[in-house]
């Protein structure tokens, strides 16, 4: 039996110092290949699988041009389906009857690709809070964020929990806060008009602030996110 | 009663020869028993060579004494047909060779298998 | 002239010498016997020349000074000139061979094998029947002595057997020449003729006791277990000989003996000999061990020497010519096949891939397979053709169905153990050396069957026409094979071009088209074997051997020359498909559906030759008798070569297994070999005075089934040469549709079709065929995402897909808009809209090929694999422009196309007003498709690439994966089972029906095979039971139990 | 007639088409809004999302073929338009249909489909593959009672060209062939349901289920340029089933309303059914479609 | 029930049981015995259905408390087994074998409170933390309000009302307050 209970203590002192180690998954680590004619590639399952680039800021076009594209931004702007925390209940009421968000251009999108805004819903986790970076920066340039409820304002009653953020533009640019803890669809709706003025007055650049102060963001996002096995930028 | 007349019966010893032969052949185990059935298959075939030869009434086809030359006697009306006796040397010979040579077979299977049954010595077949 | 006695004297003087002079030592001994061999072959030589240049006629030879009644007497005449000429030969090289050997063994052993001889010349010759039965004793006693002074008891039980069987058979014949002498009063066989024995009292049995003694002999099929045991058992130098030479001298024997019976015995003769030949070679397709094969295949051909024996009245004056010609054949090929198994040793027929070793062994076994088989160049080929074409004269089809039936199984055996010889694994310990007296008498025998087989195809008129120079050509090509590949290829191609050169201005324009593809096809896959490092070994006699087919089959004048460049292209396209690496299955099934589409075109020409003096290939247009069966045949045999439903199964798995440059060369090219023969008989049915309206509906629904069967079977392939494969079983089917529509549209399409399938298929099986030499592997799911870095390869294959696929603005349209309008002028509106449907499935497999090998993900180990070669590109980029200037401009090929189709259906052409045609439905311009299309591509081209002249070049894994990243390639490409939803719908019509047709065919041969070689149970003692058996099945047969 | 004006004329009407097609998927989105209780887009909304969708700013690509895709789309939903008689008996609005006969256009529909399939795989995104051999196998299945509807109709009329076909049905109502060729024309609506994508048959860009399929990673421009062919696609499948089976239209507002009631015929059928998995659809077409198409042959050859 | 557990309490001297219902009682039992026991009831007892497993954290005392609920499915009882582990030395012999979903279970303790269990099947894999470096974040001496305060942007001037208070004022600013005050800053 004590060969058993000092394996166990072996065991525990291995796992003990468990902070350095890096959280990377075999799959993701550097390996090697042997290609069809016998030479061997080293793969970097970063480098070699995504673009890598540093976003750059897109100038808006001169006056008339960008003021009627804005409108027409103003007018459709495409949800991405992405529903974080307990606010994500909120937003499909808005294509019910009673709210029909659909009379004023909003459509909910299946790809980041295709949508221009994102609705941060609730409690951010760290877990969540990767896969909510990677969506953001997929997203094609004029961006908007909608941050609802308190928790993503400071936290909200989940203030000193561990793993949930406190304050959601340290992470990503956000357009417009829409308070309370869970705001109804017709707060939301409001939350769209005012967006709405944001875009049409051309306030509504997070995108670009979002690539000016790059690193910035990124160096929050990373003491976060320790195992971030992604490209910098998400292309 | 020609039946029985000397001609007929060597006819018929010499077919029943054969025929005992070729049983012999077909049921012995034995591989010497069947060199043996198949040397009687071949004296059987002998005596019925010879036996067609045989004329009734005429001598062996020797000209010597028994046979009265002479310038109006043909000797060919005396004596019978000497053409089977001949092929029967030759026949008789060629007989003998074979036995020989399945003697020999006999030997060289016994030595490699120490048996003489022929159905121990199946081993090329399908 | 050397007189023949002398043969017999010398024979008898040397062997008493040698036993007399005691122990003089064994070389010399040896020596004097090849010396005494050699002379004796003289003096047959001699005298066989003389028959030979006319100047001398056959003599009596007189013993012991007396006349024939009282005396032996030979005869030497030209049959027996030739027949004895090729014994001592074979004796001269048996010696040769087994010269180690009888020194071993003693001086006794040269005077045995001098006695055999001997033995067998005075068979031949002797005119007298006891001195038959003497020296057939003679010959028994010596082979059976041989077999008895060999080492070892492997063959002691054989030897056994062998002599107690002949011992009773020699009882037999001397009680009916007793019987025979007291009836006649005389021995000598034409003075028994002369007494016409056959009407005497108790006649018949007699001859009934000698012919069967002398049909017994020739080993007939139930009761010739202990002839197999000798061939297997006895030491292969010397069972060659004994095969050989009881061959020739029993069957002269029969033939000499035949006269004194009555006509029906040539009848009972000739149903044995088809008994055996097929009993024999039926038993041969279960046999493991090569000797036991050897056995059966010499058994085999023995059953078919019978056959023509008993045919012989219906041969006329050729009746020597297919005789000899079969035996010279059988004769060469199986004693250098004993002597081959002598060298290598191995004993199952799957060990014989030992003998890749030696190369020069390998050839050797091939060219006596293939003679066996009666390929061309042999003599077999030619006389087995004048056979069948005799027979078909008098209407005898029952006969010519059993000989086809027993070649046919022969050559599954035969191929099979060659195609183990060539492909299976080679991991056995044992190995063997080549002795040089072994190897010298098979390089002259190999020599001597190419030498006959020319002299024989000048015999006869048609033979002599063909143009025997590609052969030549091969044949300089198979010795500058150790050269580096470009010389040979830059060799192979001049050769051709400068035959094309020399051939295209007298060919007319219909088989102008096919010169064109056959050839300048050719030429265009032979570029790509620049690729090749090294020597490349084999690759070109055999690549050249195909081609040297195809161009015989197009310059053919006569039925002959056609059938031997079809077969000349079946065996030099099976050396090729046999190349890759995992082919042996598929190249066998090939193989066997080639040969049975061979002797359905065999039949089918003899019919058409009935009452037919010089058989030119008009004669198709216009068979007389039962132009249903011919027609039929012909169309059988040509579909087996384009692979149409129910044929199909080979290709898959021969196109898919062969080598990267074979498979366009086999795919693009030997296809349309089936297409000119299918559309030769399509003339003919259409001049036909019969009506063949029915023939050509069901060619129709067979084309519209291959079509669906072809393009289903490729959408689930997971191999992207398979995919392929199936896919020139569709598009084949197309081909064989359109032509059966039997009008002015169908054959256009038919032709439009021949020409597109052509170049895109061989663009297609070019670039996949470069994809897998560099990627390694053939499934599609291991590869991915190629475009990046193989891009030609890429644009070759969009332009393939794109006019395979028929969509407008490529050369595919043209196919499918003049399919329309044929379909709905004709009438045959099901088997078209089948074919619309199949099309549509085409698509499928086309996204399938292109997605998983180009598009999608790019797999770790593919990340650097370079551009496909570029000795690929140049006739991939050739053929691309030939696509493309056919889809601008198709009137320049169609208009003349449409010429050359009016003198065979005149009425509602197409009609070309410029660049428009029209129909008499519909209308349609290339040209103008073709400049609206560009314009608009590429206008919205400009427009998108102003608009998006920023765009941010992404890699792979940039792809939104709802919030993850992809971690491996291999995840993230949809390539293994990709249309599952699709088979779900469609899994009935998948199931491999064909398949389980021919394996369950394959199978039942199998089983009867297994259940009847059960007979040779191997005991002696069942043997002889056997022979008693069979005389007395063949007495109550023959005589019908009268005395 | 000098080149320049037909072109001038086609061009013309080409931007008819697009700008119908556009109000016809508003009034779709409307209709199904208001079944649904709701006011819906205004119907504007599409003319928006084009907007919005050029005025992106990031366009990103995955390589050649992937910006080739939209391009073969468009080109394609441009030639279904340019190879059909838009207007029959008016010279101008013939467009180019002297070039080629209904053969041409129902090959020529492969040529989009080719291109967006090779787009999507370019994209190299799993669920855009996966959508496109869906639609393949979809497309395969309609084809078979669509060719066996226009097979009879060509032996009805005894041509291949559509302007003649046209010509057969002018004069009334009562020879259009929906009515003298009733089961031709089933099995040709029943096949139109298919080629038209509404609900039963909607798998290739189902929503849910594969992030709407093949043009998964298309944006701004590009998915702009796919919007309008797409808009124009339906408007021409719904014109080549009108000049088929309802007589072609000789004035443009006949043309608007025969394309709407078509159009909707599927709507209206796609929104009281639900989608169909990929075997249930592809077997759907070899039953009732397949069974009418032989019907209609026998009918019309005996 | 009692004859259960008077049996057991005999077999494996256990201290003090508790019925805390008729059909409910709890035993403690020493860390060494704890998987026999579990596994005896399991085997002879019918305790075939395992309901939860879960950790207690003593800080006070140096120990973890891990309690194993079982339920009698044909006597409709339940027993759960309490054993204490020593803080210092926190490791417990895996009964992974018994049930399938013990695995999870065991994971998630590692996880939140570092017991570990050699030989369950992938204990070490996450199990909701991603990259969590500090101490396991259920033990109590891991302060999560000082965590997130550090780690966290904690935005300044946030303060937390007394819903009581706070909707009272606010609702009714000048009314008398009946209840009791409560203190809970």
């Amino acid at each position: 039996m004590n060969d058993k209970i000092n394996e166990m203590l072996q065991r525990s002192a291995q796992n003990a110092n468990q902070s350095e180690k890096s959280f990377i998954r075999p799959e993701d680590e550097e390996r090697e290949v042997i290609a069809p004619d016998g030479s061997t590639i080293k793969i970097n399952p970063i480098y070699d699988y995504f673009s890598g680039k540093k976003p750059q800021e897109e100038k808006p076009l001169n006056g008339v041009v960008e003021k009627f594209l804005n409108w027409a931004r103003a007018e459709s702007i495409w949800v991405l389906g992405f529903g974080t925390g307990c606010g994500s209940i909120e937003i499909p009421p808005l294509m019910t009857p009673r709210f029909d968000a659909y009379r004023f251009g909003v459509q909910m999108r299946a790809t980041p690709r295709q949508s221009n805004a994102f609705i941060i819903s609730g409690y951010l986790s760290v877990k969540t809070l990767k896969r909510v970076i990677r969506s953001y920066e997929q997203m094609p340039s004029p961006k908007y964020v909608l941050a609802l409820g308190s928790c993503t304002i400071n936290g909200g009653m989940y203030y000193d929990s561990y793993s949930t953020i406190n304050r959601l533009d340290k992470y990503i640019p956000v357009d417009v806060y829409i308070a309370g803890c869970m705001p109804r669809p017709e707060a939301l709706l409001a939350g769209f008009m005012k967006l709405k003025e944001l875009i049409k007055e051309g306030k509504a650049e997070k995108a670009n602030e979002y690539a000016r102060n790059f690193d910035e963001y990124k160096a929050n996002q990373k003491k976060i996110i320790k195992d971030w096995n992604m490209p910098d930028y998400n292309w | 009663m020609e039946f029985f007349e000397l001609g007929k019966i060597s006819l018929l010893i010499g077919f029943g020869l054969i025929v005992l032969g070729f049983w012999g052949i077909l049921s012995q185990k034995n591989i010497i028993k069947i060199i043996l059935s198949f040397t009687i298959m071949e004296t059987g075939v002998n005596i019925l060579i010879v036996s067609l030869g045989y004329v009734k009434g005429k001598t062996a086809p020797i000209i010597d004494s028994a046979v009265e030359q002479g310038a109006n006697h043909s000797v060919l009306g005396q004596v019978v047909d000497p053409v089977p006796q001949a092929l029967v040397l030759t026949a008789i010979v060629i007989g003998f060779g074979t036995t020989a040579l399945l003697l020999a077979y006999a030997m060289k299977l016994f030595k490699a298998k120490r048996t003489l049954q022929i159905n121990n010595f199946n081993d090329l077949k399908w | 002239m050397v007189d023949p006695i002398y043969i017999i004297a010398a024979a008898l003087g040397v062997g008493f010498a040698i036993g007399i002079l005691g122990n003089i030592g064994r070389n010399f001994a040896g020596g004097l016997t090849l010396a005494t061999i050699a002379f004796m072959s003289f003096v047959s030589a001699q005298w066989f020349a003389g028959f030979y240049f006319g100047n001398v006629s056959s003599s009596y030879i007189f013993t012991a000074g007396f006349q024939p009644p009282l005396s032996i007497n030979l005869l030497m005449g030209a049959e027996e000139a030739f027949l004895t000429f090729i014994v001592n030969l074979l004796g001269l090289l048996g010696g040769i061979y087994l010269f180690v050997n009888f020194k071993r063994k003693g001086r006794n052993a040269f005077v045995i094998y001098l006695v055999l001889l001997m033995g067998f010349n005075v068979v031949i010759m002797t005119r007298d029947i006891f001195n038959l039965f003497v020296f057939l004793e003679i010959t028994s006693i010596a082979t059976a002595g041989l077999i008895l002074i060999e080492k070892g008891n492997r063959a002691v039980g054989a030897g056994f057997k062998y002599l107690l069987a002949t011992s009773i058979i020699s009882s037999m014949l001397l009680i009916g020449i007793i019987f025979a002498y007291f009836y006649t009063g005389t021995l000598n066989i034409d003075m028994i003729i002369e007494s016409n024995l056959r009407y005497m009292v108790g006649g018949p049995i007699i001859i009934f006791l000698i012919l069967i003694s002398a049909i017994l002999e020739l080993k007939p099929f139930p009761a010739n277990g202990w002839g197999l045991d000798v061939y297997e058992g006895a030491h292969q130098g010397f069972s060659a000989i004994v095969s050989a030479g009881t061959a020739t001298a029993s069957l002269y024997m029969l033939y000499k003996l035949l006269p004194i019976a009555s006509p029906e015995w040539s009848y009972y003769i000739a149903l044995l000999g088809a008994v055996t030949f097929i009993g024999a070679n039926l038993l041969g397709v279960k046999q493991r061990f090569a000797r036991r094969v050897l056995a059966y295949s010499s058994v085999g051909q023995l059953g078919l020497l019978m056959l023509i024996l008993g045919l012989r009245g219906f041969l006329g004056p050729n009746v020597n010519y297919v005789f000899f010609g079969i035996l010279i054949t059988n004769i060469l090929a199986k004693t250098g096949f004993f002597w081959l198994v002598g060298i290598v040793k191995a004993n199952e027929i799957k060990e014989w891939a030992i003998i890749r070793r030696k190369p020069f062994l390998l050839f050797l076994m091939g060219v006596f397979i293939f003679a066996l088989v009666g390929f061309p160049p042999f003599p077999s080929f030619f006389s087995k053709w004048t056979f069948v074409m005799d027979l078909a004269n008098h209407g005898l089809f029952g006969w010519i169905s059993v000989i086809i039936i027993g070649s046919f199984l022969e050559a599954v055996y035969l191929m099979r153990w060659f195609g183990y010889a060539v492909k299976s694994e080679d991991d056995y310990k044992f190995d063997f050396k080549i002795q040089i007296h072994k190897i010298t008498p098979i390089i002259i025998l190999t020599a001597l069957l190419f030498v006959i087989g020319y002299f024989t195809a000048q015999f006869t008129e048609t033979g002599a026409m063909i143009n025997f120079i590609p052969l030549l050509f091969v044949a300089v090509l198979y010795f500058a094979d150790a050269l580096p590949i470009w010389v040979k290829n830059t060799i192979a191609i001049l050769g051709m071009g400068i035959y094309f050169y020399f051939t295209y201005p007298q060919l007319d324009n219909l088989r102008l088209i096919f010169e064109v593809i056959f050839i300048i096809g050719g030429i265009l896959t032979l570029i790509a074997g620049y690729n090749y490092k090294g020597k490349r070994q084999g690759f070109y006699p055999v690549a050249l051997l195909m081609f040297a087919g195809l161009a015989a089959i197009i310059e053919a004048q006569t039925t002959l020359e056609f059938f031997y460049g079809w077969e000349l292209m079946t065996a030099g396209s099976y050396f090729l498909i046999i190349r890759g690496k995992k082919s042996m299955p598929h190249a066998l099934s090939y193989m066997l559906f080639s040969l049975g589409g061979a002797y359905a075109l065999l039949m089918a020409f003899s019919i058409a030759n009935i009452g037919v003096v010089f058989p030119s290939l008009d004669i198709l247009n216009n068979i007389a008798n039962y132009p249903v069966w011919a027609y039929g045949l012909l169309l059988a045999g040509f579909l087996t070569k384009t692979a149409s439903v129910g044929l199909h199964i080979w290709l898959p798995g021969a196109h898919g297994e062969a080598e990267s440059d074979v498979s366009p060369m086999v795919s693009a090219i030997l296809l349309k070999a089936g297409v000119f023969g299918v559309l030769l008989t399509l003339i003919g049915m259409g001049q036909s005075t019969y009506d063949l309206g029915t023939l050509a509906y069901i060619l129709g629904w067979v084309g519209a089934i291959t079509v669906f069967v072809g393009n289903l079977g490729a959408v689930f392939q997971e191999d992207a040469k398979r995919l392929l494969a199936y896919s020139s079983i569709g598009q084949l089917g197309y081909i064989v549709f359109a032509f059966a529509i039997m009008t002015h549209l169908g054959w256009l399409t038919g032709f439009t079709y021949t020409i597109n399938h052509f170049m895109y298929k061989a663009v297609l099986f070019l670039t996949i065929g470069a994809v897998v030499l560099r990627v390694g592997t053939h499934n599609m799911y291991e590869m991915g995402g190629l475009i990046k870095r193989m891009p030609l390869a890429f644009i070759a294959v969009l332009i393939g897909i794109i006019a395979l696929s028929g969509v407008p603005p490529l050369s595919g349209f043209t196919g499918k808009w003049l399919f329309y309008n044929a379909v709905i002028e004709k009438g045959w509106y099901f088997q078209g809209v089948l074919v619309f449907f199949s099309g549509g499935l085409a698509f499928l497999y086309l996204y399938r090929l292109i997605q998983t090998v180009f598009l999608g993900q790019l797999k770790d180990n593919l990340r650097n694999v370079k551009e496909i070669s570029f000795w690929f590109l140049i006739p991939i980029y050739v053929l691309i422009i030939g696509l493309m200037v056919f889809a601008a401009m198709p009137q320049l090929v169609l208009q003349p196309l449409g010429t050359l189709i009016a003198n065979y259906f005149p009425n509602n052409q197409l009609v070309w007003e410029g660049s428009y045609a029209y129909t008499a439905i519909g209308h349609w311009t290339g040209t103008g498709v073709m400049i609206s299309i560009m314009v608009m591509f590429l206008g919205t081209l400009l427009l998108v690439k102003l608009s998006t002249r920023k765009a941010h070049k992404l890699k792979q894994f940039d792809i939104v994966f709802s919030g993850e990243r992809p971690h491996r390639p291999e995840t993230t490409h949809v390539a293994h089972n990709m249309y599952a939803g699709f088979y779900k719908a469609v899994w009935p019509f998948t199931l491999p029906a064909v398949e389980t047709f021919w394996n369950w065919i394959s199978d039942f041969i199998h089983e009867t095979a297994g259940f009847v070689r059960r007979i040779y149970s191997g005991n002696g003692q069942a043997y002889m039971l056997h022979i008693v058996l069979f005389i007395i099945i063949m007495f109550f047969i023959t005589i019908g139990g009268t005395i | 007639m000098s080149i320049y004006l037909k072109l001038g004329a086609t061009l013309l009407g080409f931007l008819i088409v697009l700008n119908w097609g556009m109000l016809m998927s508003a009034i779709f989105r409307k209709i199904v809004a208001r079944l649904a209780g709701r006011h819906g887009i205004p119907f504007y909304q599409p003319w928006i999302d084009l907007l919005k969708n050029i005025g992106i700013r990031t366009t990103l690509t995955h390589g050649v073929m992937f910006y080739l895709g939209p391009i073969f789309r468009f080109t394609g939903a441009l030639g279904m338009f340019l190879f059909m008689p838009a207007l029959f008996g008016s010279d101008l609005w013939a467009n180019f249909s002297f070039q080629g006969d209904i053969v041409l256009i129902l090959y020529f529909q492969l040529f989009g489909m080719l291109g967006m399939a090779l787009g999507a795989g370019e994209g190299g995104h799993p669920h855009s593959t996966i959508g496109i051999t869906r639609g393949l196998a979809q497309h395969a299945a309609i084809e078979l009672p669509l060719t066996l509807g226009i097979i009879a109709l060509a032996i009805q009329y005894q041509t291949l060209s559509l302007n003649e076909i046209i010509a057969a049905q002018q004069g009334g109502m009562a020879n259009w062939s929906i009515f003298t060729n009733p089961v031709a024309g089933a099995a040709i609506l029943l096949a139109a349901l298919g080629a038209m994508g509404h609900s039963p048959f909607n798998l290739v860009k189902a929503p849910n289920e594969i992030p709407i399929g093949p043009p998964t990673e298309y944006h701004s421009t590009y998915l702009g340029v796919l919007m309008s062919s797409g808009a124009v696609l339906h408007v021409m499948e719904a014109a080549l089933f009108m000049n088929l089976l309802f007589g072609g239209a000789t004035s443009w507002p006949e043309f608007i309303l025969k394309t709407f009631l078509i159009y909707f015929y599927s709507v209206f059928v796609g929104a009281v059914f639900p989608r169909f998995r990929i075997e249930q659809s592809v077997v759907w077409f070899f039953k009732i479609p397949l069974a009418l198409g032989i019907l209609a042959i026998l009918l019309i050859s005996f | 029930m009692k004859a259960i557990v008077q049996e057991i309490t005999e077999k494996y001297n256990l201290q003090n049981a508790v019925f805390q219902r008729d059909n409910m009682a709890f035993v403690e039992v020493e860390k060494k015995f704890a998987i026999d026991l579990v596994t005896f009831l399991k085997d002879y007892h019918q305790f075939s259905h395992f309901v939860m497993m879960s950790c207690v954290d003593w800080i006070e005392d140096g120990q973890f408390q891990l309690l194993y609920l079982l339920h009698n499915p044909a006597l409709k009882v339940d027993i759960g087994i309490k054993t204490y582990l020593n803080r210092t030395e926190p490791v417990m012999q895996s009964a992974h074998h018994l049930w399938k979903q013990i695995w999870t279970y065991q994971r998630e303790i590692k996880e939140a409170f570092g017991i570990d269990f050699p030989g369950s099947p992938n204990v070490d894999e996450n199990f909701v933390l991603e990259g969590w470096t500090e101490i396991p974040h259920m033990r109590r001496d891991f302060d999560t309000a000082a965590y997130s305060e550090k780690t966290y942007f904690p935005r300044e001037g946030r303060f937390t009302h007394d819903p009581a208070t706070y909707m009272r004022e606010k609702l009714y600013p000048n009314q008398p307050v009946t209840a009791k005050k409560n203190t809970n800053e």
